[in-house]
């Protein structure tokens, strides 16, 4: 039966699109490349413009500028009905005076296809998403997690080329989100579908995506694999956003840059910019021990303002020379835990010291 | 806001005087609507209460008379073209106001009620002028339009009310997995709004029925409807064939309130409501 | 629901129909509400629209009648006391519903907006008959009494609908801060209230002094309120001072609907009003 | 200024309290002692009893049975208007139609205060919870972290010897969230007042308090610091609600307990209940490597399933030989992670094993 379920992907190449509001850019000029069969998160706080893009694809929203192709295919005049794309929605918007067959079988319905061939294809779809036997449920009998299946078979039903998923776990607990997350993964390599996938929680575009495109105000900050994103984040709200960080401004100094009088030893070159970072994540500030400095690290001298126990791990707040606080997060296996009012010296070894440049 | 915990910051003792309160008020307030129940079954004359003999003479009263029957056949053919004319003038008004920009919606929306907001009184001179000077007078079809005026309102807040809570993210889901903005209001909108039509439509039928001010002033003499000649016997002679009319009035209102109740609360069960 | 978003999928051509059919509608609503202004103007003694000469004699007419300022005079005297009794009683009977189960809310509710439900020909009707049997016919007190039961509906389901959504819990907090439930009450739930009872006591004011059929049939002769010999004067003879007497009526409305709003959109900058 | 700050605390009493709502138990018979100036959290999902508990603290809710003393005082039949507690509601309770100081006298308006001193002790809480100069504001013109210090100040202006909150920092964003923890506290320190904090947020409750009661449907399971409560849970509850936890069912053998005919080295003995459960923190099971195995650790094979990268961690999910999964939480700088559908052999050593009793 599975044999027939691959509908396989295609490209999406968007070209300079943009769309303003009155005065505001909800979209700045945007150009993506999405090879087929991907699965790209567009990742971003509210109002940074990964719905508005999401609903140009979908048709919804017709950009002020540019181009968009499926494939060969132009669809940017194209309307939201006839551009054949998949969609789920953030509440599902399941139709709440149909059965869950009836709809799922309604893209069917509408492309005319014949009884016997729907009931086959509705039953399929409800096998890939673990739903068999729930043909003739109601919709206000369906679980969360149910709703959210029911919503991606009738998206997939029709064997579109393209998904496109509008903060879909957004209402569901932390648990089913998990689950739901490894499930909306599997469905998406049966199918090979490109998937497009919105949402604003950091923790789901790391597990999920093939790739990640971070907006903000916008603007496309940075597109990449949840790996380079988190570990090479090109700017500073790349990585304020993905993961907690501490972010702490430069100044230039020939070459080199300096925080508070202090020369720092860097992964990287200084990139071309007015403003620039230095990005610290919490879990990579140790704190030194004694009088022994380690090579090629950076050392800061700060004192602990405040010790929170977190179960897992503590999580430190100490106020650097300047003035900023930073946080450490250290193992409860740690041997030697300051106290509160204690001053410690912080080291950032050269290999974990990343330099961004500001928000553009 | 309201929660049983809420409840139980006032003790019974301090609850006493509000359940006196609320027990006045609503004596005071069914009394008057009701009374013409046992009145109607009076064997009597003149009007009683209570009845001192039962009888069901002045219910044969009234479906003997040639006049009730025609005046009750004017207002049931006047209701029935008002329903058919106001339901889906103002299904598709809200439908327009609640999609459009929210200044829009409001100006609009103000314009359609404004009807409810005048003083009836007003309404009704403005329409004896207006259907007087169109020749209509004491013709059905004027007391159409009256109606129609009338009724158009309580269709459009109704319909309003259920398409603001109408999650209009399933038109959108339609249109996205392939229907036009056309089949997605059929298939979609439409069935989901079923029973506030329904409530649209009967609550159209029954301002037909009830209106009386209008009715007064532009049918007279043979196209008078069943409440204006009640209004109109009353003033001449005390006669007990209305509280007869009046009680039927009551049965058919509560009648249909029943099933509208029913049908409303069985949707919350069965598909076809608007619920999620 | 309603999105800058949504209305971006019905293009603007789609939407053209739609605009039609509000504006068409629009019209026909607005026309016989507001056709009486430009009437009232006319010098002539015949209805004339448009009228050919202008004059302000209907208006002279009716402030020189003796019979006309009795009326009004019966007509305000009646609402405000229908005001006075309405509005407390109706605060009284939605903060008990609003506090109340569930369950004895919603029947409170059904007993209190029956009068509102019923044909109101058929509330005439039991009133009159109540009234008859209570000797009271002919008083101003009589007429207040049927006043009541059809104003008390509107304040009451003002009132329910400002407490619903009246965050009860600043009633608890002052309870904690060392208020008694009674003091919270006047302290914090009335302030909040207010303009939702000036609201209330309005609306109370109008539907008292637009009621006609009610005082059609209890107050007759002298005792006539203006609305009820408005519209006996226009069954009689075509009487041009009603043109004028119905753009008063809707001047003093809309002034009053405008204030309510006005007052009511200030509340939401300055102390005072309910949302939070 | 500060000097008359001090409130001090006292001594809450709670005697076998039940509520009852029809047959259900809200709260069954619930004893607890609370020293005079605890901050004691009350922790448990929706439906716990723990608001039910909080509102007969209150005076709201009239217990079925039970007593309640604060210090000496019975007070179980005191009506809540005499309780002379502060109490800071979920949505604050603000009065709108006031002004902050307004809000703030309130309390000792009612008491009688003078105007003058009204007037001080406002300025002097204002000053305390950092709102200095807020006197005239609006309720409405504050953002929710000030509405926040304004429902304390109100709270604590009239000198309560006991606070209550109810889940206060539920309505504000994580960031805002985290840094009203560290002021709640600061201000808890400042007053000496006995705190009683309601969240259903374990990791908040972990970071705050002094003890932690964890409730479940309705009973006590669990009363401890934070680090009692995280590395020595009692129940699988406990273990499972506070961090995320592998809990795998037990038999017991003789002495000594056995999961999927293995015997298992534990921490403690079993405790003497029917259900028993094994706790595994997910971030304590390591993945072996080769063939030397450590002295005194639980080994066990399993399948790698799927493997989720967040950014500071991985997240294996692998299944046991009897199907159960489990999650392994290792570092990104763990040198030979395995890859999905490889078999490994996990190790859990002794000391991190916790045989815990089934909910209660």
């Amino acid at each position: 039966m599975d044999v027939h379920l691959p509908t396989g992907g295609v490209e999406i190449t968007a070209r300079d699109l943009g769309k303003r509001y009155g005065g505001v850019s909800a979209l700045r000029e945007t150009t993506l490349d999405i090879p087929a069969g991907e699965f790209l998160t567009l990742l971003g706080p509210s109002g940074s413009g990964k719905t508005t893009l999401l609903m140009i694809l979908a048709g919804f929203t017709r950009p002020d500028s540019g181009e968009l192709f499926f494939g060969d295919q132009p669809v940017h005049r194209l309307p939201p009905h006839k551009r054949n794309v998949g969609m789920v929605f953030q509440n599902y918007a399941l139709f709440s005076h149909m059965t869950v067959a009836e709809n799922i079988a309604y893209p069917l319905r509408i492309r005319g296809v014949g009884r016997a061939d729907c009931e086959k294809r509705v039953a399929e779809i409800l096998s890939l998403v673990h739903l068999e036997g729930f043909e003739d449920r109601q919709i206000r009998q369906l679980s969360g997690g149910q709703a959210q299946r029911v919503a991606l078979a009738r998206a997939t039903v029709f064997k579109p080329k393209i998904l496109l998923m509008d903060e879909p776990l957004s209402a569901l607990d932390k648990k089913l989100r998990d689950q739901m997350q490894v499930e909306i993964r599997r469905i998406h390599n049966a199918l090979g579908v490109t998937t497009i996938y919105v949402t604003h929680d950091q923790r789901e575009a790391l597990t999920m995506s093939d790739r990640i495109a971070v907006l903000n105000r916008g603007a496309v900050q940075q597109v990449g694999t949840p790996n380079e994103i988190y570990t090479s984040p090109k700017t500073a709200f790349v990585a304020d956003f993905i993961g907690g960080s501490n972010i702490l401004p430069l100044v230039r100094n020939g070459e080199g840059v300096r925080f508070a009088d202090q020369d720092i030893l860097a992964l990287n070159s200084p990139p071309d910019a007015e403003l620039l970072y230095l990005v610290a994540r919490p879990e990579k500030l140790m704190f030194s021990s004694s009088g022994e400095p380690a090579l090629d690290a950076n050392r800061f001298s700060a004192i602990v303002t405040n010790i929170s126990f977190e179960g897992d791990s503590y999580a430190v707040s100490a106020a650097l020379t300047n003035g900023r606080e930073v946080t450490v997060r250290c193992a409860t296996t740690i041997r030697a835990l300051p106290k509160e009012g204690e001053i410690v010296t912080l080291e950032l070894a050269r290999q974990d010291a990343l330099i961004v440049r500001g928000d553009t | 806001m309201h929660s049983s915990n809420n409840d139980r910051q006032i003790s019974h003792g301090r609850r006493a005087w509000l359940y006196l309160w609320t027990a006045a008020v609503l004596a005071f307030l069914v009394a008057p609507s009701l009374i013409v129940i046992p009145m109607s079954f009076s064997a009597s004359n003149l009007l009683e209460f209570p009845p001192s003999t039962l009888s069901g003479r002045w219910y044969a009263s009234y479906f003997s008379s040639s006049e009730w029957m025609r005046a009750t056949a004017i207002s049931l053919s006047t209701a029935l073209l008002t329903v058919l004319i106001a339901t889906p003038v103002g299904f598709l008004a809200a439908y327009a106001v609640a999609r459009t920009t929210p200044r829009l919606g409001s100006v609009a929306t103000a314009i359609i009620v404004l009807p409810t907001i005048l003083p009836h009184i007003v309404v009704a001179v403005g329409m004896f002028f207006v259907l007087s000077w169109a020749g209509l007078i004491n013709t059905i079809t004027g007391l159409t339009i009256g109606h129609v005026v009338v009724a158009l309102p309580f269709v459009f807040v109704v319909m309003l009310s259920a398409l603001k809570s109408y999650d209009f993210s399933q038109e959108k889901a339609a249109v996205s997995l392939g229907a036009s903005q056309f089949r997605a209001v059929v298939d979609i909108t439409l069935p989901q709004l079923k029973m506030s039509l329904v409530t649209a439509a009967l609550l159209a039928f029954i301002s037909s029925i009830d209106e009386v001010i209008i009715s007064m002033l532009v049918s007279t003499g043979s196209a008078s409807t069943l409440s204006r000649r009640m209004l109109v016997s009353l003033t001449d002679v005390i006669d007990p064939t209305i509280a007869a009319i009046s009680t039927l009035f009551i049965l058919v209102t509560v009648s249909v309130i029943v099933i509208v109740q029913l049908t409303g609360n069985r949707s919350a069960l069965v598909p076809g409501g608007t619920e999620r």
